[in-house]
């Protein structure tokens, strides 16, 4: 369920009503962005920001840090199973 | 009424004063001829020379010349909206027609033009619709040699449906056609798919997306003269319109009782295809094209195959992209490794959302 | 595509694979048949199926596909409402595209539309509330569906409405919820299931929280996942280790989208626009307490159900129909009697057979070659 | 996606369960097939025997055989109501273009399909349709070969819409054409005037009237035959459809530069066409016709083409109409004994009351 | 046709056109120019035209062609307004198909209708109410056209609404009157007219009476005729027997159908419906006093004036329209500068070019090939 | 102006709202018949009278002695013109 895709913030069109144009592989779409704004970052810090988009809104925003945790984790362990694979 | 639209005249062209069409320009009467004779006889009027008969009227031995059989195909064009990135309704009407016709392996030759119009329709935008289909008929070197046209009650059409007609003439020796289609034989596409797709989707404004998408709409005939002068035992060539890539490929093996396995990472797909895809759960396998055509050739021949299409301006993005197998399911291998079918839908892919 | 591509690359999954493999074959020594995970959501259903992950799998290790598609689990009833709603010709009914085909008693959306009914997909809630500002003189009606990834969005959709005063909009109001729903299944005694995938985009609003409950009182090991498939093969690696290791808790493999205490923003106006109902019908699996969400009295004026006389039936699923065990886990897809026969994506009998995410569609669509060719007719 | 309907198959066709026509059946998916081989292939399977191509394919020496030139026309079929008595656009359709064709002189053969189809039309209604389309191809001895299916949303097209293309071939020596016309030929048509035209105006309801009327709708090339086979020098052949017999004999006048001159006595007209035009202020001469014809022969070939016409079915009620003369003005001797012009109308006929 | 083909029957013709020759000889033998006779009546002028009546007639006798077509005289400006009316979202115009195609001040009917206004064609006011009982929601305004002859089924369908209660109708009330035009024509010092031929349907409601005016005020002779060609000769003939005895008197020739006293129901009832307007602008003519019909106090709720706001902008004719002219019977049409150039059917300038019973329209026509060929450029 | 035809009435549809068939030359059509309605002519004396038909309504009924009169009028003047022409 769910359909969600990553997009990146382009830039707010309407500060007040929280709107922004996310870009997701070429594609732009105006959406809100309440979900994303609170006293750490306001609207304007938003551009440039990555987000999950879900039905015309960004639901949270992408922690690089954390994704890029999760690939090295993938990375080590397909480097232990090719140092066990048969030679 | 039909006039054929290449009358041979030597008086002047009536002058258009009306700012839209109204049920006058249908009715047979003098506004229709005046429509007629302003606009597409003044637009169309490369074909060959008739009379003002209700038919075009065409010399047998001008198509003998050129091969043995006639091939003869029918397209309405009812896209909305009619006018769109990369072209509008006659861009389509003309290129839908003589790719069905190319890919027969013919030459395609003569196209009608016939014209349903909603009462209201403005002029202005009538005229860039012909002057599309004049320069796409330039374009793909065939001629549009009668036609007809018809206004509805406003409400009773949505603003212009095009039928064309056409024929073309089948070169002597080459017959692709989805029964010769054989275990082992190598399918080619000539470009990324599911532009056109895209691009009406977005262009409808409804999901109120934005993207640098232009229809891919061109004419294939040139792409197929190099096909067929390489490979004149091309199995079969279709061009993927409604129902995408899939759809043909399913077709296919339908058609010659066979399999189809493609490979997903040679499958061309622009990145905003991809983003509206991820977007709205689509799958570019089955949104429709108009420029783009699936080959299928023996495997010795595939390299060379596509060596010409790659040397054609329609085809400098080709690829091959699968081959055939025995078994009866057209099946992907994923970019992930894994194996997928890829079925028939029943329908037009809904954006899957929530 | 940045987060999307680096979760698709088949060479990172060769160790995940391999650990899979290692570990399905040694919590099953001492076990018949094999370890049963099922993934929650229709999305992670979809994500198995269009990347073949069950083929990569041992067969000791079995997923199941659960009752998250809020497509599948929409109750006749329900959708004959929306039809009703649609049917009137004051109302203009917007909702996704997800839904447009699933069949009610009579006739799905799509037919009612083909016979007149003016309805229209949309994309965002916020679309349905702009056809709302463009036809004042119309009532615009949502019909709203989803989890609590998209119900938030729907709360949001209807602040702004009453902020901007708009009179004309309303909800109809469907959205259902995951953690009940599991605990329904948990109850069952049928259930053989030694853990759960969990849904990553209901657990990016909700927080990893509210799963305590599975791992603490059912004792079944939890992880939130996303949704490519090294997102998926990784969680289940990650139950795996789990059961392997004795332990039943709830990770969360989908960090990069998911915090323990979920979204504020959108817990927040969900709490403020709906109330939980006493009960919620799933087709398939009967009326769940608690499962889904209706207005808040305070949003009264934009509910469907108070604004319109709807015909309210419930409506039995088709006899035939085994989507309730299938969202059970209970049965495979050709299981059912009538999978590919009486009941294809052209003409379904059940949900599961509508929404692509339904593991009948699923299985008809991407799995007949490989797993049951013999039951389709071509 | 077009289906050539004429699929050389063994396994028997899918069950329609569709009530009506949604979306799904122009989608170029499975519904989309099943709808084309459950119903066009089923009804039009008289054709040549081609593979499920994109295009029908005809051998040219076939058509050599017949004649030295093709004619190729097109028309749309958007008629109000679409089932009216005499027939529906779906006999129309078919024998307008086999008139179009006929008229040239050629030997009417091959014609496509295509529909634009209203989401929400009932399947029994287009079943219909389709049945007619079939038995109208069969009475005319044409092969309906390849098609097209498009269906619009509901609002978007007025519940069906029919193109027809054909082609036919024209006999060796025979050419008609309005520029071949003289002063001194002959003007005969093949029986009452108007009858196609009252009949849907009555149809549409909205004028509140009734009478026995009956569209006049059927194929002319048999009569053709007859014509030709005494007269293969006839001057022009005209079926006088939309804007009726004046339009065609200005059309004529206007390309060959003559008069010509017609007897309103021996016009044939219907009573009840006759009444209607009377109480709405119309002129039979402008009404439209779906079976009526309009020759030119030399004078001194006159009477025997008359004699042929009438042992016709078709053509019973012939009669010598009027003559071609010196002069730029179609012109009617009236029943008063008096001349007055008749000349194209801007428009439409509409009803003059008050 | 019983009461139609008697009256067209050639051979009949002979013995008036012999009469008409010698009094026409007779009577201007002892004057310059042709006697010229004024047929009111459009119905006649279309006659004439249609069966070739002029090119029997001497060189002594001349038709001029009057005011009679309601279509006709119809000023811009009250086509704006029903074009306006019609305009309104909430309103369908219903109307005759004589009136579609006539020039407003921008556009048609036909125009606007192609451009979204909801217009109908009907056969009878009738049919216009019927449409209002079908579509209760919309309000139905009938655009009111025509003289005498109609204004009484206009009249009976409004005291039919009262007696059904439907109050969803109303008339835009265009209804002229034939004998005050008749005056301001002979009011005219540049008017060189010998006699008329009266209107045969416009008598059959109205009765012979009220032309005594014509005949002892103006002291001119009137003949009302029927519409067949030998009822039109024969009225002719009348005239100039008339002339010729030295009479002013008003003759029936249409004795089948008109009587002295007119038709008694259908006075009343324009006279309960009716009122006489102060004055009505007429085409080419300007305002004429006591020309038209509006609609009775009492039925005020049936007017469309009343209930809606109509723009009521006097709009000026085109300059280079000779209408005015052509309708006093002062030129004839090929004597208008831009007749057959600049004004045709397919874009006509002024409204007599526009009803095929317009002088203009019936020349450019029927007449061209006879009178006026070197005008026209095909 | 105001274009009328003879037609004859066939037969009473409606008594009371006094609408009736009528036929011209094989078109049949509801008409109002109040015009034509009075105490010498009640409304079901009306079948088979001809009638002069104008927007949907009867307007007056058609004297068939007045025509007669007319004819042999013009009957008469015809045959003075042919005993005058040259033989
Ligand atoms: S195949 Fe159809 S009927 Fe059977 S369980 Fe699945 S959805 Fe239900
Ligand atoms: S020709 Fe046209 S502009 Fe001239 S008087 Fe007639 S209607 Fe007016
Ligand atoms: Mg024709
Ligand atoms: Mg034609
Ligand atoms: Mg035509
Ligand atoms: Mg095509
Ligand atoms: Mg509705
Ligand atoms: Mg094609
Ligand atoms: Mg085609
Ligand atoms: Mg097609
Ligand atoms: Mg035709
Ligand atoms: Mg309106």
């Amino acid at each position: 369920m769910c359909l969600g895709i990553p997009g990146q913030i382009l830039d707010i069109t309407d500060a007040a009503q929280k709107l922004a144009t996310v870009d997701v592989s070429g594609v732009r779409r105006q959406v809100n962005i309440a979900c994303i704004v609170d006293e750490e970052h306001p609207v304007e810090s938003c551009v440039g920001d990555w987000v999950l988009v879900h039905v015309g809104f960004a639901m949270n925003r992408i922690d690089p840090e954390e994704a890029q945790i999760t690939l090295d984790l993938l990375a080590e362990m397909a480097e232990v199973h090719e140092s066990l694979a048969p030679i | 009424m039909t006039l054929s639209i290449d009358k041979p005249t030597s008086k002047k062209p009536p002058r258009l004063r009306d700012k839209t069409i109204t049920l006058a320009h249908g009715s047979g009467g003098r506004a229709m001829q005046d429509l007629i004779e302003a606009l597409f006889v003044q637009a169309f009027q490369e074909g060959p020379a008739n009379a003002l008969e209700d038919q075009a009227r065409i010399p047998l031995d001008e198509l003998t010349a050129q091969g043995d059989r006639l091939a003869f195909t029918t397209d309405s064009f009812v896209v909305d909206p009619i006018i769109f990135p990369g072209g509008d309704i006659g861009t389509l009407a003309v290129n839908g027609t003589v790719n069905d016709l190319a890919v027969s392996g013919a030459i395609p030759r003569y196209l009608t033009c016939a014209m349903i119009l909603e009462e209201g329709l403005p002029m202005q935008t009538l005229r860039q619709v012909v002057a599309s289909m004049a320069a796409a008929a330039k374009q793909a070197g065939v001629a549009i040699v009668t036609g007809d046209t018809k206004v509805v009650p406003r409400g009773g059409a949505d603003k212009i449906f095009i039928n064309t007609a056409g024929i073309g003439v089948m070169r002597t020796g080459v017959t692709p056609a989805a029964v010769h289609i054989q275990p082992g034989d190598v399918v080619l596409v000539n470009g990324p798919i599911g532009n056109h797709g895209a691009t009406i989707m977005v262009a409808r404004g409804e999901l109120s997306l934005e993207t640098d998408l232009q229809s891919d709409c061109q004419p294939l005939n040139g792409l197929v003269d190099a096909i067929v002068s390489v490979c004149p035992e091309v199995k079969a060539m279709r061009d993927a319109t409604r129902g995408g890539l899939a759809t043909v490929l399913n077709e296919f093996a339908e058609s010659a009782r066979v399999g189809i396995r493609l490979i997903e990472d040679q499958i061309p797909v622009d990145d905003a295809v991809k983003g509206l895809c991820e977007l709205l759960g689509l799958d570019p396998l089955y949104l429709a094209n108009e420029g783009k055509l699936v080959v299928v050739v023996p495997p010795e021949q595939a390299e060379e195959v596509l060596a010409a299409m790659r040397s054609h301006p329609s085809g400098t993005q080709s690829q091959i992209i699968g081959q055939v197998t025995e078994g009866q399911w057209v099946s992907l291998k994923t970019a992930f490794g894994t194996e997928r079918v890829i079925d028939r839908l029943v329908d037009d892919q809904l954006p899957r959302i929530c | 595509m940045k987060y999307v591509q680096e979760f698709r690359d088949p060479q990172k999954a060769q160790g995940l694979l391999q650990q899979i493999e290692v570990l399905g074959q040694q919590l099953t020594q001492s076990r018949p048949g094999p370890i049963k995970i099922m993934e929650v959501c229709g999305g992670h259903t979809h994500s198995i199926f269009k990347y073949g992950l069950e083929s990569l799998l041992p067969s000791t290790v079995e997923l199941v596909h659960g009752p998250g598609c809020p497509v599948c689990i929409m109750p006749k009833g329900r959708l004959d409402d929306a039809i009703a709603l649609a049917q009137n010709p004051n109302v203009i009914l917007a909702t996704f595209g997800d839904v447009m085909r699933v069949p009610g008693s009579k006739q799905s959306l799509l037919q009612a539309k083909a016979e007149g009914a003016d309805i229209r997909m949309v994309y965002s809630p916020l679309d349905a509330l702009a056809i709302a500002q463009k036809h004042p003189d119309r009532e615009i009606v949502f019909f709203a569906i989803g989890f609590e990834t998209t119900a938030p969005s729907t709360a949001l959709t209807v602040l702004q409405a009453e902020r901007q005063g708009i009179k004309n909009f309303s909800l109809f109001c469907n959205h259902v919820l995951v953690v009940p729903a599991l605990e329904a299944l948990l109850s069952n005694p049928d259930l053989q299931l030694d853990g759960f995938i969990g849904p990553g985009h209901v657990s990016m609003v909700i927080g990893a929280r509210p799963y305590q409950v599975i791992a603490q009182r059912y004792r079944k090991p939890v992880t939130i996942s996303g949704f490519e498939p090294l997102d998926i093969l990784q969680s289940l690696w990650m139950v795996l280790r789990q059961l392997a290791e004795g332990r039943c808790e709830v990770e969360n493999q989908y960090a990069r989208l998911v915090q323990e205490q979920g979204n504020l923003v959108a817990l927040e106006a969900m709490a403020k626009v709906f109330t939980v109902r006493e009960q919620f019908e799933w087709r398939g699996l009967g009326d769940i307490p608690a499962s889904g969400f209706k207005m808040h009295p305070d949003y009264a004026h934009f509910d469907a159900e108070a604004k319109f006389t709807l015909p309210h039936r419930q409506v039995a699923d088709h006899k035939a129909c085994a989507c309730g065990e299938i969202l059970k886990g209970v049965k495979k897809p050709w299981e059912c009697k009538v999978f590919g026969t009486g009941c294809t994506p052209e003409h379904p009998i059940g949900a599961c057979m509508v929404s692509s995410e339904g593991a009948c569609a699923a299985y008809y669509k991407y799995g007949r070659a490989q797993t049951a060719p013999e039951l389709v007719s071509r």
